[in-house]
């Protein structure tokens, strides 16, 4: 069906269950289309890390099945799961960064495992490091970067290889009001071209006046 | 490509992580000592029992109406015997001369005694290569079972107790040698378990930004081939002037110059770099796969 | 002088350099009254938590002197560091909890470096989780927790132990606006008890309506 | 109260990093094995060698003239050296029917001689307690001073190779033994460093609540002498039972009936526990002493 073509993330009737009595998700079905920017939201623990978690394979649905840029991620191999995550660019909640490395490597990592030449790593690295404010600070470690600066640089890293999909996991939580609207800017710039994202935050101001779809959870079920 | 990035990876990773490197190789090289030094000990103590066990000779005495014109022959017949070294033939007045000497100031014993009272009799030395114990106890047997022979005579006791002791020894080394390969690759392998444990959270990392796993252990395998390379080699090294040295101490004194103290063959040698190279990476590549799951 | 002694922080000329290029803090000057509340804000990378650090000891000041309930910080040799800290309750960015350990030896942890006795620290720590809504996950490890939820355990951490002082680094960052408000809450709580109050945020909404102090920080210099 | 917490939190914590405990209470005895059986290997070696030694007599033979009756005189002045141990007499008629033994079949020879034809002699062993090779060497030259002696006999050669030898391994031995001490100390040292390494982020956030460095090292100091007491038996238990082992094979057999294996000294074992145990503690110490300075 042409129509399943043009979701890129569908989920069906998935669960997530950590431990006995914790159940982070519930019969969560979802699509999302390609090209699309939705906002995930809900109240802090009701499952928006954990439903993206899903999506590049670092948690396992208990139930349902995943479909994401047409890989069904229930039946992905381990050695596949690298084919998966080039092609989904993540922003985690916790940045995830090499502390010990300088910006310019926690960034450059992206393209390396792609494979790509030296001067074209160098090219982009420095492009996109510059659009989110911290050209200044390439050769500093991660470690030793204010907490708004790491949220930045893993940002950075999540976008500089242009994937099909990006999952946003609070991407603005240490930021400031304007550098905040700056990666607003740069998430609609990606969209316009293309690319699907998928943001998860509780920063109601973000998608206050927007023409976006909101999807809400609470207690690990869809609501509205 | 990938190849190319992965030595990149492992140079700079190198650079970055110098002393855990460093660390690493010394455990490697202590490992690897102990190894050598034990290796080379109980191979110059095998070397040693040998030489010792193929000078043991086997005495074999004539009876006396045995004709001197027989001798030859005889000579000839138990040179072909399969791994004889050498045959050498002592005759009545030489045994004699012998025991002369053996009563050295007290020879005038001797005085108007028959010179040829003393039977004449073959020494025979077992080829070294094809030395055993069993060979000694076959030539005997076969030798006394031939008319022109009275008696033969082989170091019955020192055979008996060479034979215990290398049973025991081999046994003790067999032991301590697995108990210290199990140490080494023990050790190493935890050192390697404890330094990839201190890096989890990059290996984790890697894996989420889509690395390959070949990307990730790649440097890893590519360090722990050099490490296993590097510790194993100045091990080596010191081992060879160790021996060098001790042997230069040894040939000095002329009590011990026919101590021969030998550095171990290429094929051991070769074994253990070999095998420290295999201990390292799958030390490694165990360590990690744990991190590699999802 | 009776001035001095109802400051409870002071900052003289303070300057913290990381690195030759990199003046993190430039002259800055403050004087907190005990029982105090203020709010620290500053854009992304601008030394709100480098401030902090130098109240707590984490770093030491380049240039400066620095007093914190009595104490002179740059004087302070490394054997006497933890007895400030007992003084100081420090809500960190990056929320510095223990991943494998529960959530309740992770908030138990300020009791008993003060030598407690258990069943004191038991009922002392259940109470705060209570506060924080986490009480239902007071056995899960930390690092099985949602981003939200560790910046709580964080929180309460940071208050079990009642201390005089508390730093507060961006402690609603990862928060819905329920969640900030209970925050928000305690700390009006706390401070009503008596608790000096140094609160590093970014997100204006916090103290746009608020009576209290608001400290700028740009680029290192005190503004206004 | 302290004290109370830092047990409950070393308890908690020994329960928590069981696999890492376990890992490195094994390399702590794994390399106390390698110590104790080098320690044990030295120490028999030695006991071998004095052994030999204290076993190498004197002879002292004595002029012919000497009167039968001045022989209990002589014995009990020989006696009377300092360090002797036992004195045995060998007259001539004693000496005369060792020679005929050792010509076994052939002493035909011997008959008509005069029984009396060799000098009778003292045969002197040296105290093992005091024994040294100088000490033979002093009471032969005072042996042959004497008017009634006219030869005196000790294994010159022997004593030479002995000498020669003992200066060697000795020279081996504490390089070798030294060695090992430092490998020990060094992989036990590593290992604990990685250990801590692994839980870096732990100790800085004690630090950062507040906790002094006695409540943060407490536990781990204790651990660590946990770990270097349980590695250090577990190897002494090790070897007590092979020493006890080949003991038993080799008691066994007749030849070795007179070898004596023995177990290491408790002087040694106490040594080689409180050194594991200190090693262990400094290595510790060392450790952690980075991460407690801000
Ligand atoms: N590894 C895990 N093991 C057990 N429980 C977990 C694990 N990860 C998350 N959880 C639980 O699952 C629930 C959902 O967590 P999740 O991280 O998805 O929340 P969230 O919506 O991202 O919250 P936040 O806004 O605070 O980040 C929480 O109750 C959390 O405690
Ligand atoms: N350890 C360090 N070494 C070098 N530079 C550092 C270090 N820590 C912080 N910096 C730099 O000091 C400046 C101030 O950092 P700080 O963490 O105080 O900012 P912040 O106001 O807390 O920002 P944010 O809101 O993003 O957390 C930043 O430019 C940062 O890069
Ligand atoms: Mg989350
Ligand atoms: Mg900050």
């Amino acid at each position: 069906m042409k129509y399943i073509d043009s979701a890129i993330v569908k989920l069906t009737d998935v669960s997530k269950r950590y431990t006995v009595e914790n159940l982070a998700l519930h019969r969560v079905s979802l699509e999302v289309q390609k090209g699309e920017f939705i906002f995930l939201t809900g109240p802090s623990g009701s499952g928006k890390s954990t439903l993206l978690k899903l999506l590049f394979c670092a948690e396992r649905p208990t139930e349902g099945t995943i479909r994401v840029d047409g890989m069904d991620i229930s039946t992905l191999t381990p050695s596949q799961i690298p084919m998966l995550r080039r092609r989904v660019g993540v922003i985690f909640q916790d940045f995830k960064l090499l502390g010990r490395h300088t910006v310019f490597d926690n960034v450059a990592l992206s393209l390396e495992v792609l494979g790509l030449k030296t001067s074209q790593v160098e090219k982009r690295v420095r492009e996109i490091v510059a659009n989110v404010g911290l050209i200044g600070k390439l050769e500093q470690k991660a470690i030793e970067l204010s907490g708004g600066e790491q949220q930045r640089v893993a940002i950075a890293r999540a976008v500089v290889n242009r994937p099909p999909i990006i999952l946003a996991d609070e991407p603005t939580g240490n930021l400031d009001r304007d550098r905040t609207n700056e990666v607003m800017e740069l998430m609609e710039e990606l969209n316009a071209r293309g690319t699907t994202i998928i943001f998860a935050t509780h920063d109601e101001k973000l998608f206050e006046n927007t023409h976006r779809r909101v999807i809400r959870l609470e207690n690990g079920r869809l609501v509205k | 490509m990938i190849a190319g990035i992965i030595y990149k990876r492992a140079l700079s990773d190198i650079r970055q992580n110098l002393t855990n490197q460093a660390m690493t190789i010394l455990v490697v090289a202590l490992s690897m000592l102990l190894l050598l030094f034990f290796a080379l000990f109980s191979f110059n103590l095998r070397h040693f029992v040998e030489e010792l066990g193929s000078k043991l000779g086997i005495v074999v005495y004539l009876k006396k109406e045995v004709p001197q014109e027989s001798i030859p022959a005889l000579y000839k017949r138990i040179s072909e015997l399969k791994g004889i070294e050498s045959v050498n033939y002592t005759s009545s007045e030489d045994a004699f001369r012998k025991l002369k000497k053996y009563l050295a100031d007290e020879q005038q014993v001797l005085e108007g005694v028959d010179a040829n009272f003393l039977p004449p009799s073959f020494e025979i030395q077992i080829d070294r290569a094809v030395f055993n114990i069993e060979r000694i106890r076959e030539v005997a047997a076969e030798l006394s079972t031939w008319k022109e022979v009275s008696k033969v005579q082989y170091g019955q006791e020192w055979i008996d107790r060479l034979e215990v002791f290398s049973g025991l020894t081999q046994r003790a080394l067999v032991g301590a040698g697995l108990l210290l390969l199990i140490t080494t690759a023990f050790v190493v392998a935890n050192t390697i378990k404890l330094t990839t444990y201190a890096r989890q959270d990059e290996l984790e990392i890697l894996r989420l930004v889509g690395a390959t796993n070949m990307f990730i252990t790649g440097p890893f395998l590519l360090e722990a081939f050099f490490q296993g390379l590097a510790g194993s080699l100045l091990a080596t090294g010191i081992v060879y002037a160790t021996t060098q040295y001790l042997q230069s101490l040894l040939s000095q004194h002329p009590l011990f110059k026919e101590v021969e103290l030998v550095f171990l063959p290429l094929s051991y040698t070769a074994a253990i770099i070999g095998g420290s190279i295999i201990v390292c990476i799958t030390g490694t590549a165990i360590s990690m796969r744990r991190f590699l799951k999802l």
